[in-house]
């Protein structure tokens, strides 16, 4: 089993630590993983995205075309991870940076106002952590305990202050995503 | 009717705020609700109180060039030019 | 100083500022807050001033400036990291009739191409170098450069910079005014209105002293980097008040016999 | 000891640290830079030698200058960056001063961009720099081979008074892996402070010591010359490296390094499970090249498919090494673009049909 | 017009000159100094511009600079110097300039000496920059063959919008041969002054220009990169060069380039003479390499003896071209050294017994 | 001042002149009347006195001065033209108790080598820098160098140099006097006895900075080159004293606190 | 017919310039022709060499390795020259500054006090004309005559006032290696 | 006796007579007719009105390091000692 994760948003959001995270998480449960960064064209100012895999078995190439699951935090990542993500994937989207609405069927699609209710927990930092835990509890690969376990053992220590507030994040996330699985029905809308 | 008047180009502004501080008369501040396209809250003009002067301090610092500063003019013959600030 | 460009719009008011001619219409890829972008607009300014947009070449650096080439409507060259200098010369020679400027960061100038702007200098071309000094490199992500202040600190000097192993900071303006090359050379900083407004006094003498055929001029401008220093837009310019400024004071290092005159016209 | 989730720069690093490099000499270049800040913080810390160049001209002749005093020494660039150092390197490598250079690649030619790339394979394999030299080239594919290649690239280095290079793309440069570091050796690794008999230290007790590489009078340059061609036949001989995936039955070979290559090693895997036989000979050492074991496997396959992130330079050795025994076919991506495991693929399937036509 | 004695160096200068070479930038090493030296005095003469640089570096990227300004533009050196030049070379054929580099190539690796060598065939016609790029090679081995391809060079170099590069071994430079020199072209050769619509001449009545090398889009850079490639492809079908010798009847061929091509053609002769069919091809584009003429002629051999002032790096362009068809030997002269006639016809006697027994 | 070196031969005779030690005993390459070799000879006096042979790492340009490393019995490096700074920055940091001096002509300084001598200079790099001037490139034959002076004609300024193409001379004493790693920069000539045994004093001085750990030093020397320059090698020490002495003025440039003290020892 | 001749001696003793001139001389009097120079280990104190090819055909290496004649002006190109030179050749002997004799039989060879002779005509610089003499009177490849005329038709303007004592040397040579001939000795002492 | 003496290395001198120039009481000159192994006439120390002082400027000044001088004791407590000339 290979699960491939994209993450994608713009520079500053913490898509990059968002993957990284869950490839400790990968990694802690015992899994083969890989996390593979791609710069947007631009230091400042352009996009981020990076790919995590996380396999049962040796990982070949640490790039796919089409991941399993993709979390998008922003309208251009959505334009570009959409169309790729596999048939029975997950997608994940920050409504709060994103104006049109996903369109495949073919997938299961998470809408998260992750800025909103990152605010809402005290700073609009915390959307990653709310998109990831969407994503766990929506695809199955990783527990969120996992997650919790990941954050308490690699988050550097100047930063150990807001675990807290990344555990409440994530959880919130898993919370939404869980009523998706719960109603079985394949878009959830959080407003 | 205040001496002048400043245009921002909101979807270049960076939100930077520079302006705003440059601004003495107080009548630039970020539009905390408002977003650019490139994800930017913009500057806004408001000058309920009609302080600007028209000085232009606001153009002179602004690292990318989005004010447009207009004055009440004092020489009418001096129709077709425009004054720089050095 | 008053110049023809835009008739006015409206029947009683007057435009006192808008975006200058020579630049490009597009928005540039620097951070918010980041003075190369005020560097920028006086530049296009002084172009405009003196109408010489359409006999200019710029020469781009390797650094945050990089597409500069794309912010200015005149034609352009993207240089090799540091060789700006020797570009610009190559252009220089073969079109003496051309304005050539580069514009480059303290890495690109002060570090790696050392030799090329020490002896573009020496050589006394008639060139203007426009030099931004903000005392790290910003587009690699925030290392030393050679203008880096004593315990600043860096990604690459990350318990600040210790001046027993690194040495001291590089006075770039200093050093180049005392070649006999040089015809103006001057540090001004855009922490402020009232200097950015010096800054372009001294950027529109540096191009006036290559159209006068006086020889090498260049401006070292002392810019912010809010995005490597870790500040806000404005607690930067404040940084650059506080601590550059009394590190590398502003001034006029090399103002050669008949420069004067030329910024009294 | 446990795996840790490490970045390829910051892993190749301390990989270095703890093969007991002394001294770091560095110019900042995109995708390589975490290399050189990793060494800003820890050089110091262990009251080694960092210092960031002012180019990497001088970086080059900095560690030249470590490697004629005996020090353990190493730089990091990337491409450009790289090019600026062809002169030193020739200098290096005709002066007999053991180094590591490692070289992270991205998209070229000219200022290019920051993304992965393997187009530099020409300049270090083939010799960037002037006149007949070689340089010892290892390509690590995972964290793990680019920290086990780096540690013992010194030791190599040393045994044949030569510079190793490792040359890295930009994605081995930037991945996270699992990946175990090894042991900590004290600075100059297990030499207990003792310097090459070679080294300059100071002619205390000893006839002076001197590193050159001017040989005026043609024979003498020759005779140089041809001593430091049999060292490169000796490490031809001694330091091959590669791996092998799925070739014991294989009809169909792919070839390909660093990156390439496991993207190519999920492409091979996915044909076994379509039923075609493929396999994989990814080569460590491009210098010296797996010619050998490549020219067996050559005549054993129908057809050879070759995986790169360039124009097609690798693909010269493997076709000198195939000498027409079989047909040699070309997949190249460009420009800091990788290649993904469907598109080599179509690939290996095109090649199949197309040799079965 | 009447031959003149000339001096390779000289007379590749004074081709220059004629073909209209408006701007030279150089610095001093031997054995191409005269070539400055020539053109110190006559560049101000023509009141062309003439400029020592501070260094190679400088010297590459002030013709970069009047390259992208749109003007005739060369420099020359000799192999430590050109290693110099490496990025500054991988920059102009990423920005597509048109220039010429002269290179006379002396005995390395490292500072070496002065005395002729090939050895710096890898580093220009394989690519000692960064990135996928080609460089069109031309090796003359006489002086009037100096002239010629440099007189031609700049057509070619801005037809191609690329840079050609004269490369002549030692000998070339330093030898004096009875010459013929062109017809004199005006500044920017025949030209008229008109600038190309691409160059920098300031944005007058035109939208403005730029030269520029960097793409921050993987997918973008790539597609300049099949440009680019798309651009080599088309050179490699029109700018092949070389020259045969009794190849008609050729059992056994020699391979040589430069010096190493003359002194062959003399030791093929003496092979006629002994009764030894041995024939000869001087490739005279290193890049593109004649290699479909190569490998017919390979068909009809019975061994191929490569000969080269260096280890054996054309070597591998003719084991390629050749892909197993016929034996192919070496002989090679290092470090400064020449071949002399007889040690080739030793050879050639050596590998007709060799392939006979 | 004496030293103990070598007993004296006859009972009533004091030796007041050899060979010194750290000299070999081979002969040199270079020209009839080059003062390179004088300039060595001091040198290598200076590390006889200061009995620093067995510690001393010397790097040898690319230059005239190529074999530098035949003639001194010390440990010897050969670098790349102009990068015997970074070379000798590589050595020093790894044995910083080593004594290491660089040797270079003014092509190799001035030129090629500008960026890395300037930064040896500003980083404080505790070596020690012979700098030789002779206003012209030796090795290859004579072309002119960043030091040849106006109007001197050259190989490659054949109609003498046209400081309207080239610019004036570089001062490098000068320059690099003016950044703050330099401890002791001076400028001395091998024209006349008087003068070398200033010249000598000189590089003491500056070898004496060195061991006190104090930074950057170096010695200017105006040297001859008799066969690129056309003269006698009488003549050429005529030319240095009337022609290179009058635009590269001898003297102290920097003189670092302590500095002088170390000259009282 | 194809004559190859070296010469050689210390940097100064105008070794390069008397086999360019062989070369001007060739060329004018319509043969083919090459010239090569091989510099000595340094540029200064060291020696210099070259080789003269004068041909009726096309010229393949410019460089022999046994050839039809030597000029030797100083002791260490007699040690390493006079070993090559073909069967039949002629080898010139600078006898004022070797020691040695030379011991070939097979050849021709010329000791001439090119010196010694040269000074007497005015200067030491005059050396190499005295030994082009010599050995164009030896081995009857080109007339004095043609070297006569290449000296005026190729010698520098700067040095145009060096012509009349130039040929004079060459005369001398020629005039002392004549008498060699007209003996139909193989070996001439000039003293 | 003078009061000084020079010993020149022969083999070793180059001829160039800077110290020829350098020597104000005239006791060195060029040997025309000697020539040694590297082809330069070296100099000769001829001092029959016994004037050398030992003053050590010829060996200051040759760039070959082929002079050594001494010079009659004056303090004969200074034995096993050199005096050098700075
Ligand atoms: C030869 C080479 N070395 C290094 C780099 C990487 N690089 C790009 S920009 C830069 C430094 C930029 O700093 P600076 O010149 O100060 O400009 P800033 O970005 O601060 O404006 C470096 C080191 C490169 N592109 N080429
Ligand atoms: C990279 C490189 N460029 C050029 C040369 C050729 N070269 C050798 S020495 C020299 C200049 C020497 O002049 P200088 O440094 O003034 O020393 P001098 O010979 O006068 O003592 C040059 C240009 C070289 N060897 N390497
Ligand atoms: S200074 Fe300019 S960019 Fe910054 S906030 Fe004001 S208007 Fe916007
Ligand atoms: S990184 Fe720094 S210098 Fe570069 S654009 Fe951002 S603020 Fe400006
Ligand atoms: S060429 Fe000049 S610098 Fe070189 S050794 Fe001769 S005289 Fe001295
Ligand atoms: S100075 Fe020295 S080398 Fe010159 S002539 Fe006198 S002894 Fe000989």
């Amino acid at each position: 089993m290979q699960s491939e994760i994209i993450v994608s948003g713009f520079g500053g959001q913490g898509a990059l630590f968002a993957g990284q995270l869950l490839a400790y998480a990968g990694m802690d449960a015992g899994y083969h993983v890989t996390w593979i960064p791609s710069y947007g064209p631009e230091m400042r100012g352009g996009t981020a995205h990076c790919t995590t895999i996380i396999s049962d078995d040796e990982i070949g190439s640490p790039l796919v075309r089409h991941p399993s699951a993709a979390i998008v935090m922003n309208a251009p990542s959505l334009d570009k991870y959409e169309p790729l993500i596999a048939p029975g994937g997950v997608l994940v989207v920050n409504t709060s940076l994103t104006a049109r609405k996903p369109t495949r069927a073919d997938i299961t699609i998470v809408e998260v106002p992750a800025n909103a209710i990152a605010e809402e927990l005290g700073s609009a930092k915390l959307a990653n952590m709310v998109l990831v835990g969407a994503l766990l509890a929506a695809a199955n690969f990783l527990s969120v305990e996992a997650l919790e376990a990941a954050l308490e053992a690699h988050l550097p220590p100047r930063h150990r202050k807001l675990i807290e507030a990344n555990r409440q994040a994530l959880r919130r996330g898993a919370s939404i995503a869980a009523t998706v699985r719960q109603r079985g029905v394949e878009t959830l809308v959080m407003t | 009717m205040p001496k002048g008047r400043v245009v921002i180009n909101e979807e270049a502004c960076k939100g930077c705020a520079l302006c705003v501080s440059a601004c003495k008369q107080d009548v630039l501040a970020l539009a905390e609700s408002q977003i650019n396209a490139r994800g930017y809250h913009p500057i806004e003009y408001v000058d309920p109180r009609e302080r600007c002067t028209g000085c232009g301090l606001c153009a002179v610092i602004c690292p990318d060039a989005v004010i447009t500063v207009y004055r009440q003019r004092r020489t009418p013959a001096r129709a077709n030019t425009v004054v720089t600030l050095s | 100083m008053t110049t023809p460009i835009i008739p006015v719009m409206e029947q009683l008011e007057d435009i006192v500022y808008s975006r200058p001619a020579a630049l490009a219409e597009c928005s540039t890829h620097y951070c918010p807050g980041c003075t190369h972008g005020v560097a920028h607009r006086l530049v296009a300014e002084v172009i405009d001033e003196l109408g010489i947009a359409e006999r200019t070449i710029g020469v781009a650096p390797v650094g945050c400036a990089v597409f500069a080439y794309n912010y200015f409507k005149v034609d352009f060259a993207e240089a090799a990291h540091g060789r700006a200098p020797a570009m610009a010369t190559g252009i220089k020679r073969v079109h003496p009739d051309n304005v050539v400027f580069t514009y480059q960061g303290d890495g690109d100038l002060a570090s790696i191409g050392m030799a090329e702007i020490t002896h573009t200098a020496a050589r006394g071309e008639n060139i203007t170098v426009i030099f931004i000094n903000n005392a790290i490199y910003g587009m690699t992500g925030g290392q030393m450069a050679p203008t880096t202040l004593p315990g600043q600190r860096t990604s690459s000097s990350p318990l600040g910079r210790d001046v027993e192993v690194m040495g001291m900071p590089l006075k770039m303006a200093e050093m180049l005014a005392g070649l006999p090359g040089a015809a103006y050379v001057a540090r001004r900083s855009l922490h402020s209105a009232k200097e950015i407004n010096r800054a372009k006094k001294a950027i529109r003498t540096a191009f006036e002293a290559q159209l006068a055929g006086m020889g090498f001029s260049m401006v070292e401008l002392l810019s912010s980097c809010p995005t490597n220093w870790g500040l806000s837009a404005f607690d930067s310019l404040k940084w650059i008040e506080e601590h550059m400024i009394p590190y590398y004071p502003l001034g006029d290092y090399k103002v050669a016999e008949g420069i004067e005159a030329l910024s009294k016209n | 000891m446990t795996k840790e989730l490490l970045k390829g720069n910051e892993a190749i690093a301390e990989a270095a640290v703890r093969a007991g490099v002394e001294a770091y000499f560095g110019y900042p270049i995109t995708p390589q830079t975490e290399l050189l800040e990793y060494m800003a913080r820890r050089m110091p810390e262990l009251k080694r030698a960092f210092l960031q160049a002012e180019s990497e001209v001088a970086a080059i002749n900095m560690v030249y200058g470590a490697a004629a005093a005996g020090a353990r020494v190493m730089t990091s660039s990337s491409s450009p960056g790289v090019s600026l150092m062809m002169e030193g390197i020739s200098y290096i490598v005709a002066s007999e001063v053991p180094c590591v250079l490692v070289d992270v690649m991205r998209g070229g030619p000219g200022l290019g961009n920051i993304a992965p790339s393997q187009a530099d394979y020409f300049q270090i394999v083939k010799g960037g720099g002037h006149g007949d030299y070689r340089l010892i080239v290892l390509a690590p594919a995972t964290v793990q081979e680019a920290i086990d290649l780096t540690y013992q690239s010194f030791d190599i280095a040393e045994r044949y008074r030569t510079m190793v290079v490792i040359l890295a793309d930009g994605n081995i440069g930037q991945m996270m892996e699992p990946a175990e570091l090894p042991p900590m050796h004290a600075a100059n690794g297990g030499h207990n402070g003792q310097r090459a008999s070679w080294a300059l230290t100071g002619a205390k007790g000893r006839p002076h010591n001197v590193i050159t590489s001017i040989y005026l009078v043609p024979e003498v340059e020759e005779q140089f010359n041809q001593k430091l061609q049999a060292k490169f036949r000796k490490i031809a001989e001694n330091e091959i490296r590669y791996a092998e995936y799925a070739t014991e039955d294989a009809e169909w070979l792919v070839v390909g390094f660093g990156t390439s290559g496991r993207v190519a090693q999920t492409a091979v895997k996915q044909a076994r499970a379509k039923g075609i036989k493929a396999g994989l000979l990814r080569p460590i050492s491009l210098w010296p090249y797996p010619e050998k074991r490549l020219a067996e496997l050559a005549n054993n396959v129908r057809g050879i498919l070759v995986v790169e992130m360039n124009a097609g330079q690798m693909l010269e050795d493997v076709r000198l090494a195939v000498s027409g025994r079989a047909p040699v076919k070309f997949y190249g991506r460009m420009g800091g673009t990788v290649p993904l495991p469907d598109e080599v693929l179509d690939e290996i399937i095109r090649l199949t049909k197309e040799s079965n036509s």
